[in-house]
């Protein structure tokens, strides 16, 4: 098998998913012949005739409709064309889909799938990180796999479950991240993993970040510092047991994320480790988030907007106090 | 246009069944409002007076297996698809024996294992989500399935209600959307919410068949949804179906109403569907008078046993509840201090 | 002048920006005769013929036209019915009124009301307390008054500001909090307030459970704990030297909000706390939100749902050690 | 309806003035497509190729002091309207001269100051807006103005086209809505974006003109825009106006649009209005052959001077930019480590 992108690692899942569960179905805009628009759906429309449909330029039914689908047994899996447009089809996500198993316990086993992050020359409206805002809300799963075994292997897993699931893929590592083969075992869902093992400081991130912030680990290595990384994989639930414990052994703790950080993922973070493992901590907690702007179109500004592998490097340091 | 010649009549049978549920969803909002007014109820109250022949016209021609997802002013239509007087005052008055377990309420309440969906606030919601249940219907190979929703005029206004219809209309599905032009939205206008000269004119922008009717007359009502949910059964897509009536009481029990127009009150529109219902009855001798009275009596004596006992039903224990807003307990996030 | 509720001092707010400022309207639904849901607006729409008026129920249209008008040089101020429908609206609020002067450097002067938080048997879906989500997203300010004096105050200040603002206003004190006059001299715009003294403990709050939070102090004060109370007012932009320079004093910080728990405003507090302050800290910071689920229309299970005064005693208890 | 009787004829100078704006927009989008695929271009680039006749006859109508929310296909429409040569190279090469100083581009570039407003990606969004603006001249006591705005046959599936549109037919503002009905909606052609027979059916449901025009022949683009913005300005309420044409190129300059059906490239739809229009001018005796590659030369001229200056000019500094979302500059927060 040649080498896989992460981006063919979402359209194997999905291929998996449709074939292996006769309850799962894609519906999105250009998602059927197309393939959709960074090809994710690529030939599914074909092989599964009547399970791949392109949906109307509306994000509202395209989730409401999903919702329904749910009630009824089905596991529809649902892509917004951008993240960013999932705005449009806020109000099923957060209201709707989120509540239904509180309310009236009859699950909603929906996967939405958001292409997510910035790319250079994106812009405000193609670049967003939406995971902290659906995290905010009970009852959703938030996903945010950060490699191509995780991207295959969540997918599925999201589809498995009862709960419905804001599926961040990140537009950023589509193409560029590619593995030899697709995983075999997996971490069960809501478990982070240890990305790479250290003892001076730890740096909790997700998504894109965890490549900028290897880096970053790698750059300090040189130095003679060794970064602990802990992938969060989810950002709801959070696996707080793998954390602290990373935490428990640096002493040190900076959170890499790449959307805002008012209430961000970084800061909940903090939060919890704050309020739960003090006194692992030895200094003040970090943070590193993208600016508090939207998403600047042009590339020279949109590379230092995001968190980019020199600034983690550089707040490193000052964790670090050299 | 197909004509349902054979169809064209409403026998007394049908009438009086749906006047019977129609006079049970009336009493039963009587003394909802009247438990209001005596504290008893959790939650708002907001009812259906003057909405019963076309809420009831839409829950009688659904099956069991068919799909509806009911909105604010639907008692009559929720009790001819099958909820009861219990299941409405377990969550009126808090039981944690309703559907809902005391987590949510009121015209919320549903079983949508049962196809008896539970509203959502947010007008138009419902809409693509019994489209996609309908779409998931299909994909399982079931024919023959209706869906029907509500709507106010108002909720004609929201994206929710364009992108819903749209995306049903594109897929051709058996969906029956039924719009209570009841003249106001809380207490905005019609002229304030649309321009259109009736919101049956909207059907053609969606491709989709239209339906008006005299919502005060429900042999009218009854004959309309007859014919609607047939169209729609038999695949002849989405049906816009809109009535025309007033909202008899204030938007909310907490509401007075002063802002209705006099005009309308006394204009045909603001005639009370269930009063011209028994006069037919009366008229057509399908039953005295001393039978009418007998109905709304059981009806009463059915409904106040209910309340006698459901008021001696618990309410949730916070201890007992799970606080889970997930499936899977794994998911239980634990947060300092909560 | 007889004593004035919270909603009165939002009315009186309001009739004063219409009266001052003839860039001033105000559109909603239900807001012109009727006086809107909560009469906040009562009799505005006869003393201001044409600045007044009933919007369709089109929350997306409502915001899109405000920030459309504000452009133009208007100053809408907006009501949403309740803030839970402002997710109707959500789109238009964070993608078009909070980016619209990073992009073009035209500012956009609206104000989006919500009646926030939770009253009892209001249920999930006209209880939300939405304060952390916008502010998540960068260009928006997002005010949260928790007085009387602050209603009235801030709407008026956040009708002079040039940048949309999200003016948080809490239904449980609609009618219950009374002040006997209206303010003379005010806090700028993004200070928060001392609003108990204290030095055993800080408790950052705001909204309704800045009264929560004061019960429980008073609660404390009998056992000889004296606690400090900071009321944020604005949650963005936030007051961190008035936070900081309260937990130098106690050592001790508990952020209280009613709003859920993932990457809330006690989350992002406790974050900027631990990163800018770690050595001010005593012990671990602790925070209290509402419950992760849905909000509970039964209110029996909504007074556990949300923070309660004797909640807070409790966990202020467990951060004095006592 | 009235006629327009005095109007019905587009003069052979109007005509001429659309054909050379045409034209410069044609030339533009043909060198920044070619710029694309020598990697000079930052962001995407989406092209108005074909839909020219309809754009341009948008922007000619509008005056000074009128609102223009011109959408992603409206190169020829911008510059009708005001737009230059020079800010679009700006955006597209990314210069920190151009209006949005890097942190906006290309399509999403505006004055909004200047009435030409800045869209956001998120589609129908735009509607409303214009709605609010005119509400705002109105209060103002400005009149006989007209916000106009585009959008493509997807775009109408958007609950913001339903209420942005709903809410300026209430409220009777002079807002024109031209649909460029192009087929498709990326790759999503019309059969599964809508069931209604015309698009322009819709009109009626909001109770607002609707308008239809071959969007291939200029002559009859500028006499339905002629007539639809009068009609505005004159207090007639919304216009909608659709126009039935064909994208000639890819959604994108990434896409092949290899999915668009041969049989409407063939038809009558899939013609090129920039030929038509050219064919016109010769047939008419307008002007000669000559001329027409005149004007064309003149175009590509100015368009490659410009690409000249504007690559010279510096890109946006980061370490310049104030990073302010916030038009005060005390609410800049700090965030540890940003
Ligand atoms: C999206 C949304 N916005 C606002 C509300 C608040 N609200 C509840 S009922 C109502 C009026 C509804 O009017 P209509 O649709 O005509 O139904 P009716 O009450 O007349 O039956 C409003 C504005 C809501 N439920 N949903
Ligand atoms: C709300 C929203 N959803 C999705 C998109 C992504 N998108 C950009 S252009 C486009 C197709 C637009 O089709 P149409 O409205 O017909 O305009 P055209 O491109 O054909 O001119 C889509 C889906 C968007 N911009 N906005
Ligand atoms: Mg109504
Ligand atoms: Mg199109």
């Amino acid at each position: 098998m040649s080498s896989i992108t992460y981006l063919e690692a979402i359209r194997l899942a999905q291929e998996k998913a449709l074939a292996d569960d006769p309850r799962v179905f894609l519906y999105g805009q250009d998602v059927g012949n197309f393939g959709g628009a960074f090809k994710a759906t690529k030939n599914l429309a074909k092989e599964f005739p009547g399970r791949v449909f392109d949906a109307p330029l509306s994000e509202d039914a395209i989730i409401g409709m999903a919702v329904g689908a749910a009630i009824e047994g089905m596991r529809p899996i649902v892509e917004m064309q951008f993240a960013d447009f999932s705005t449009c089809g806020f109000n099923q996500i957060v209201n709707h889909a989120a509540t239904l198993y509180y309310r009236t316990g009859v699950p909603c086993p929906i996967v939405v799938r958001l292409p997510s992050g910035g790319t250079s020359g994106g812009g405000p409206f193609h670049s967003q990180s939406m995971e902290a805002l659906y995290a905010h809300y009970p009852g959703l799963v938030v996903m945010t796999p950060a490699t191509v075994e995780d991207a295959y292997s969540m997918l599925l897993e999201a589809v498995a479950l009862d709960d419905p699931v804001i599926f961040c893929e990140h537009k950023f590592l589509y193409y560029h991240l590619k593995s030899e083969r697709l995983p075999e075992s997996v971490l069960p869902v809501g478990k982070a993993r240890l990305a790479r093992a250290g003892r001076d400081a730890t740096i909790v991130t997700h998504g894109a970040m965890l490549h900028e912030s290897i880096a970053a680990a790698t750059e300090l290595a040189g130095d003679g510092y060794e970064i602990e990384i802990v992938d969060l994989r989810t950002v709801k639930p959070l696996d707080m047991d793998t954390v602290l414990a990373s935490v428990a052994r640096t002493g040190r703790l900076l959170c890499v994320s790449e959307e805002w950080p008012w209430g961000g993922v970084a800061a909940e973070v903090i939060a919890r480790v704050t309020s739960e493992g003090f006194g692992l901590l030895d200094v003040a907690p970090q943070r590193l988030n993208a600016k508090d702007t939207p998403v600047p179109y042009h590339p020279d500004l949109w590379s230092v907007h995001r968190p980019t592998a020199s600034a983690i490097a550089e707040v490193s340091r000052r964790l670090l106090n050299i | 246009m197909p004509t349902f010649k054979e169809d064209a009549t409403v026998s007394s049978s049908e009438f009086i069944k749906a006047y019977r549920v129609m006079l049970l969803a009336r009493v039963l909002e009587e003394k909802l409002a009247s438990l209001y007014r005596g504290g008893m109820i959790k939650g708002g109250v907001f009812l259906g007076r003057g909405q019963e022949a076309l809420s009831v016209s839409v829950g009688l021609h659904l099956h069991k297996g068919d799909i509806f997802a009911p909105l604010i002013r639907d008692q009559a239509g929720r009790m001819a698809f099958g909820d009861t007087i219990l299941d409405t005052l377990r969550t009126y008055l808090g039981s944690q024996l309703g559907p809902m377990r005391g987590r949510d309420g009121n015209i919320h309440r549903g079983r949508p294992r049962e196809g008896y969906y539970a509203m959502i606030s947010h007008l138009g919601a419902m809409i693509p989500a019994v489209s996609g249940a309908l779409l998931a219907r299909r994909m399982k190979g079931e024919t023959g399935i209706v869906g029907a929703t509500c709507l106010g005029d108002g909720g004609t206004s929201t994206g929710a209600f364009h992108e819903g219809l749209n995306a049903a209309a594109v897929e051709k599905l058996p969906l029956v959307l039924v719009v209570a032009n009841n003249q106001y939205a809380y207490s905005t206008p019609n002229s304030r919410q649309f321009a259109c000269l009736d919101l049956v004119d909207k059907a053609v922008g969606y491709g989709v068949a239209g339906h008006k009717v005299d919502a005060t007359d429900l042999e009218q009502c009854l004959l309309t949804l007859r014919k609607a949910v047939k169209a729609a059964r038999e695949g002849g897509g989405p049906q816009l179906v809109v009535g025309d009536l007033l909202r008899l009481v204030g938007h909310g029990e907490h509401d007075d109403a002063h802002y209705v127009d006099p005009a309308l009150k006394s204009a045909p529109v603001g005639r009370d569907c269930l009063l011209l219902a028994e006069e037919k009855i009366i008229a057509k001798k399908w039953a005295s008078r001393a039978e009418t009275s007998a109905w709304r009596h059981e009806a009463e004596e059915e409904v106040n046993a209910t309340v006698d006992k459901v008021r001696r039903e618990p309410g949730p224990k916070p201890e007992e509840d799970d606080w889970m807003a997930y499936s899977k307990s794994e998911f239980a996030e634990h947060y300092a201090g909560a």
